[in-house]
């Protein structure tokens, strides 16, 4: 035990940290510093092992072979409470919130106010509007925690780090689900934070956060760390090169497209909301032809997921008229939706997209059974046939393909989403969110393959909140809010500003306001 | 705006209604509704029907109050009618036997069961065993230990000497205060301790920092650990306060019995498990509450008081009670979100 | 109608008496025997109407319903108590408010009841146990499979047969079976495994006795073993016996026609014993006849 | 390298320890461990015992076989036991009374036990009852029924004359034909019933695109339905086939017995589901698998057998029970994916 901490020792000190599950090693000897003050990125692929890396300084994993130092004093958490008595708050990768419990609740979860044991469920509840405000999160205090939009609750996570007065606060990709403004709001907060000494490890696959906010950049690929650098010697193709080991082209342009008659299209379309009365999207009209990405604009309760819903047939309810290849469908249900050649990637992979203890390939082959069975019984060699197929076309890293998908890392997973709905073969794809938590190699793939399936023909309806995906893919982009249509931008009128203006409800600021498609 | 007044009534009444408690009670009703027109010339509608419905279905109240802990955090506990029988022996051994007092009998019983308690916690939270099995394995230990215990018979005021010939000793006043009826003879006592045991659940479950976190880690282990949640000790306070509240219904079995009988409270663990779960309560765990486990009680309670004072044939009572269940809980759908 | 009153009236007579019968459980074939015994009896006295219910096993349960009855005013209370000690409270109760109480088959503490009717089952035990005695070899080698040993019949049957049994032979093996069928077979399964040799098996009950004559026949050693139980129903015991499964059975009789007799004797104002104990008799095949 | 490959055989072995599977033949393991170490003066080695031992656990297994396809959706099937006895009561009322032929007395048996199920997964997949309640209803449903059907006794050989007396018949012969032994008298017929019925439930499971579908509603219902597998129908589905199976059960039951009891198969649920989750399959459903269950069955028929052998009293006995299964399945943490 050392009395006093030389002056100059780092705020966290990790020093040859390796780390296996069952006989996958995924750290290999890594080091890692930082300082007091300092905003730190942590990048690498999917499955490079910075989330690992991170469950260990959270103590979620407790096995793992070298040593972390906090100012100096040597540290091994064996849960994850003991890091939060250490000063070290996480924002894990996958929210760790409790559904059915209030916000307030899960602000406090694992320190509580209490008198005697007793929780004070008030003065949470006024605790709790306080860190809402300060995070702009317009909801009562008492409100369950599965009622918010993903965006919210990733916001209320960050509010129950933020409310932990840490000295050290890790993010693991804290905006997957944000818009630009909620960024923004989270990297002011971060400027306070970081001018007050708090040390900052951020994980993030956005290159434009990374150059926002980065003082220091280090890279892990397979599990080992490859540089270290501050961020002025790390430009972004530099930190992707570290990455990927190879040069990545980090700008997208899509190739020029040249759609044709319309493939999907929807009239006075309504869904109703899931939460009470009055309409989530309210007689909407939009079409799609084949071979076009339609991007879908909008602020979070926009509507624009309940949309993609609602023409998958998932929602109860909805009214309006749709039509695929000119012919009139009816969808009631998935099924239904799947059967006329529709495909829906939700936003949520965890609650709405993936079987998580079912394997790889399983979880591939789920949209589209049929293909795979003889009289209902399967037929294991052409799932696997398929399931190596989208591995190898989206550059999945996983140790087997009859891994349950749990196991694997987040952006991983999503492209065993993605694969599920590719291998169906759809008409109409309805993307929201398509690269959450994707690597920019992988990325990059998508968009060339987004780019391949317009190409291809089919009819893609794409959501998403990062803005510069949304304009590098899409042909139009129709914006809604509150539940309408406000405006519809070609790509030549679309920028980031226009985009954001309408979502935000100002018509006027679009000349093209009244045109549709 | 007065004319728009009706209009939110109705909606507020709708919302109620759909509510899970407003669901509860509707079942309740149902089951109420069916003893107003099965009355059984008139005997639904003595109070001291309603004292005695209220006093039989309390023993098995007590032991949902403890599932309705454990429930909440993802669990069950199958050991509460063994842990009832094995306290029922030990607590009629001290008491009748030896003639111990109360202050020692009380809290001896109580304590046993916790041990138990203890005991399922310990090997589904630590140990990591499912709470199915590690319950289950409690379940059948605590029956054997009861019946070793009691030396293959019911421990009752006949006491054996040790050249064969019986004793024959007083019922013990605690027995006798347990069996009692109180408040001008309206309410039996054992109704009271079941209200008390409630009550305490209730506060541990809705009030206090322990029942917070039951709430988390039945929806959501993984998250609570993550948020600094003491997972397993706290899981394990559930069990073991499943256990002292199945050692208050061993009690009040042997004080109603006088005697301790180690075959008592055989199933009664599926009838605990169905009032909670008749509440509303989920078995996925994370939701639910005291209050919905109250009207479980009661509406399985009524629902074998009805069927028994109009001496429904048993076959038929059988089928009655499983056609009754599901048009009770019918309206209560799978909680999605 | 589909109520369980089971109104004997025959000409329309309006049945003067309500007899209500609470029977401690209907899981054991022996019960349902008694509880059709009754109505079989009752349905020749259109004056009473008979009530049953059933205690499911459940000793409060079973003391509800006598409170029950009570409010309910009946004429007459059967029961057929489950436990002794936590029913004596309740019928004497019962009894004192002025409602005759017929106590069947188990007993109960105290006299505040007007009559019990019941066969002694150490006798019948004893009766078992002499009768294997005279017809197995000495050094006869026997499995007794027990009823639920913590219940009193059972404890009793013990006792009476190892009585009656005396010197003659040794148990080699023994196990509670529950009363339960399908347990007694397993059970005797493992005797079969155990031991090479096994000339008499008794049970406490006849499903007992019959469990283990299907295990020993499955391995081929049924012949020559003696199997004896103790029921004697006629769709059951009686009929095992008659279709040379079982060697012999002793009758427990159920008391229902003797319970129906004495309650209307009862509600008569007649005076009635305090105790009408029940014998039992042998069913033995038709071979043993002649001994 | 070759001094690397002792290394690798033990990296493998531990792995292989470690699966699931692994550990539930670690389980089974220490049972039979247990029954070598207590032989019964030599009876554990007797091939008969095994040959019983096999033929008393088929029909609990045959339950479990159906358990596990409904609790790999995520649910669980309370009526399996009664449905048995249902079944039972039926099959020997057209075997024996009746004297119908084996051809109308399977399929009818297996079609009943299957309207049964169907019964329990309407309920809880459409009504959306939740399981545990939908499928308490159809058990004290069915066992009412049965008893009804039984008029209060069993159904056996002594059929009942209008004038009171009996009249003898014959065990039908296709009850003789389940109750017999096969293969030179070394496998009991009900021994190959249960491998039959548990390949079916593995095919279906393992094999079928329904199996699939199974997995995928109980790891994520919402997933499933939103990737188009048929949520209500298919689990439907998985309650039809346990209570077919049941019923195959039932008929089983009803052949050894030589009659139908309507009592019969109580509690034989909890056994059911035991066997599954010891195998390690958890109650939470998507997971486990036939293989699993198969060596649950094993493991508890086993510790039934060894514990009977030695003549263990019954106090003992489930005290013992309850330890070992604590033990056996110490090494099964609850599973994370
Ligand atoms: N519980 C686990 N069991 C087995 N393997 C695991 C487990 N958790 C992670 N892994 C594996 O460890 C590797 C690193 O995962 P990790 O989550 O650290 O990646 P990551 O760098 O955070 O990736 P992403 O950017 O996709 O979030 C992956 O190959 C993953 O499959
Ligand atoms: N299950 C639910 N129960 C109650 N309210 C809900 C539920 N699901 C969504 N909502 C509410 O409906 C509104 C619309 O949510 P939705 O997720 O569709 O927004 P979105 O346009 O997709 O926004 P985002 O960009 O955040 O994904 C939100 O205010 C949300 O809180
Ligand atoms: O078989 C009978 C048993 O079931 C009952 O409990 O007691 C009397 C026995 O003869
Ligand atoms: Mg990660
Ligand atoms: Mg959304």
């Amino acid at each position: 035990m050392q009395a006093t901490p030389p002056t100059d020792c780092p705020l966290l000190k990790v020093s040859g940290v390796s780390k296996s599950f069952g006989h996958v090693s995924v750290l290999r000897d890594v080091d890692f510093e930082l300082a007091a003050g300092e905003a730190h990125i942590l990048a690498g692929e999917n499955g490079a092992g910075k989330s690992t890396l991170i469950k260990i300084l959270a103590g979620v994993h407790t096995d793992y072979q070298g040593r972390l130092a906090i100012e100096g004093h040597e540290v091994r958490f064996r849960d994850p409470s003991e890091a939060v008595e250490h000063g070290v708050a996480v924002i894990h990768q996958e929210l760790s919130l409790i559904g059915p419990m209030s916000i307030a609740d899960n602000l406090f979860l694992g320190r509580p106010q209490t008198s005697c044991g007793f929780v004070r469920d008030g003065r949470q509840r006024e605790l709790a509007r306080e860190w809402l405000r300060e995070l702009d999160i317009d909801a009562d205090p008492s409100t369950p925690v599965e009622a918010l939009a993903i965006s919210t609750q990733q916001r209320l996570e960050i509010a129950k780090a933020l409310s932990l007065d840490a000295k050290i606060l890790v993010m693991d990709e804290p905006t997957s689900s944000l818009n630009a403004h909620e960024v923004e709001k989270l990297f002011k907060l971060i400027d306070e934070l970081r001018a007050a000494g708090v040390g900052i490890i951020y994980i993030s696959h956005k290159m434009d956060e990374i150059e926002r906010i980065a003082d220091r950049v280090t890279v892990l690929r397979d599990g080992r760390r490859v540089a270290s650098a501050p961020a002025s010697e790390a430009p972004a193709e530099k930190i992707i090169e570290w990455m990927v080991g190879r040069e990545v082209e980090q700008q997208f342009s899509a190739t020029a497209r040249s759609p044709s008659e319309p493939r999907l299209e929807v009239s006075e379309f309504s869904v109703p909301s899931p939460s009470g009365p009055g309409l989530a999207v309210d007689a909407v009209s939009l079409s799609v032809r084949r071979g076009e990405v339609v991007g879908v604009g909008g602020l979070q309760g926009s509507g624009a997921s309940e949309l993609l819903l609602g023409l998958f047939g998932a929602t109860a309810g909805c009214r309006g008229r749709v039509a695929v290849d000119g012919q009139p469908v009816e969808v009631r249900s998935p099924r239904q939706a799947i059967r006329q050649g529709l495909a829906l990637l939700t936003a949520d992979r965890k609650t709405s997209g993936l079987v998580l203890p079912m394997s790889i390939t399983a979880n591939t082959t789920l949209a589209s059974l049929p293909a795979f069975s003889m009289a209902g019984w399967l037929r294991p060699r052409r799932e696997l046939v398929a399931a190596e197929r989208h591995s190898e076309a989206l550059r999945l890293r996983a140790a087997s393909l009859d891994m349950p998908v749990g196991a694997l890392s987040g952006g991983n997973q999503q492209k065993v989403a993605l694969a599920k709905w590719l291998e169906t073969a759809p008409r109409v794809l309805l993307l929201d969110e398509p690269t959450r938590g994707v690597d920019v190699g992988a990325k990059r793939e998508i968009y060339e393959l987004i780019d391949r399936w317009a190409e291809a023909g089919m009819a893609i309806l794409l959501i998403s909140t990062e803005m510069p995906e949304l304009l590098a893919l899409s042909d139009r982009i129709v914006v809604l809010h509150r539940g309408r249509i406000i405006t519809t931008l070609d790509r030549a009128e679309a920028s980031a500003e226009t985009v954001l203006a309408a979502a935000m409800g100002s018509e006027a600021l679009t000349p093209t306001a009244a045109i549709d498609a | 705006m007065p004319d728009q007044s009706p209009h939110k009534l109705v909606a507020t009444a709708k919302a109620v209604l759909l509510s899970p408690v407003g669901r509860a009670v509707l079942a309740l009703g149902l089951v109420l509704l069916v003893g107003v027109a099965f009355n059984a010339d008139g005997a639904f509608f003595k109070t001291g029907t309603h004292r005695d419905a209220l006093r039989q279905m309390s023993v098995y109240g007590m032991l949902a109050c403890g599932m309705t802990l454990v429930i909440t955090t993802g669990g069950i506990d199958l050991a509460v009618g063994s842990v009832l029988a094995l306290v029922a022996v030990c607590s009629a051994t001290m008491a009748i036997h030896w003639e111990w007092s109360a202050w020692l009998v009380v809290p001896l019983s109580v304590l046993i069961g916790a041990a138990c308690g203890l005991g399922s916690g310990v090997v589904t939270a630590w140990l990591r065993v499912q709470p199915f099995i590690a319950t289950l394995a409690m379940m059948v230990f605590a029956r054997g230990l009861a019946k070793q215990l009691a030396g293959g018979m019911k421990v009752s005021t006949a006491v054996p000497q040790a050249d064969g010939t019986y004793q024959y000793v007083d019922v013990p006043s605690l027995y006798r205060a347990i069996d009692a009826r109180l408040l001008g003879g309206h309410v039996s006592t054992v109704t009271l301790v079941f209200l008390a045991c409630a009550a305490v659940a209730y506060l541990v479950l809705s009030r206090h920092r322990l029942g917070r976190e039951f709430y988390a880690i039945g929806g959501n282990a993984e998250a609570a650990r993550l948020s600094g949640v003491p997972v397993v000790r706290s899981t394990v306070w559930a069990y073991v306060l499943s256990g002292a509240l199945a050692g208050v219904a061993g009690l009040c079995q042997a004080s109603q019995e006088q005697q301790g009988d180690p075959e008592a409270g055989a199933g009664y663990e599926l009838t605990a498990i169905a009032m909670v779960v008749i509440g509303g309560t989920s078995l996925m765990g994370g939701r639910g509450g005291m209050g919905l486990t109250l009207l479980g009680v009661l509406t399985i309670g009524y629902l074998d008081k009805i069927l028994s004072i109009n001496a429904v044939p048993s076959a038929t009572r059988l089928m009655l009670t499983g056609v009754i269940i599901v048009a009770a809980v019918l309206t209560q759908k799978r909680g999605r979100y | 109608s589909g109520s369980q009153s089971d109104s004997a009236a025959t000409g329309g007579a309006e049945p003067k008496w309500t007899i209500a019968m609470s029977q401690c459980n209907l899981g054991e074939p022996w019960r349902a025997q008694m509880n059709a015994d009754l109505k079989r009896a009752a349905a020749e006295h259109p004056e009473i109407r008979l009530v049953f219910n059933n205690a499911e096993n459940d000793t409060l349960k079973q003391r509800s319903q006598i409170e029950e009855f009570v409010s309910a005013g009946v004429d007459l209370i059967m029961v057929c108590p489950k436990e002794a000690q936590p029913l004596t409270e309740p019928i004497a109760k019962a009894y004192r408010s002025g409602i005759p109480v017929v106590v069947i088959d188990r007993q109960v503490l105290g006299d505040d009841f007007t009559t019990f009717i019941g066969a002694d089952n150490v006798a019948i035990g004893r009766e078992a146990g002499r009768w294997i005695a005279s017809h197995a070899k000495p050094d006869a080698r026997i499995v007794e499979l027990k009823g639920l040993m913590t219940s009193v019949p059972a404890q009793d049957r013990h006792a009476g047969f190892r009585e009656g049994l005396g010197d003659v032979g040794e148990v080699i093996f023994e196990a509670d079976m529950q009363w339960l069928e399908p347990q007694a077979r397993k059970e005797m399964d493992s005797a079969l495994a155990r031991f090479d040799e096994i000339d008499v098996v008794f049970a406490h009950n006849d499903p007992g006795a019959h469990g283990a004559y299907l295990a020993a026949k499955a391995a081929g050693r049924a012949e020559g073993m003696l199997f004896v139980g103790i029921d004697a129903l006629s769709h059951e015991g009686i009929a095992y016996v008659n279709q040379g499964l079982l060697d012999a059975t002793f009758e427990y009789p159920t008391g229902g026609t003797v319970a129906i007799e004495t309650a209307l004797k009862i509600l008569a104002g007649e005076e009635v014993p305090k105790n009408i104990e029940l014998g039992t008799s042998t069913h033995a095949q038709a071979k043993y006849e002649d001994e």
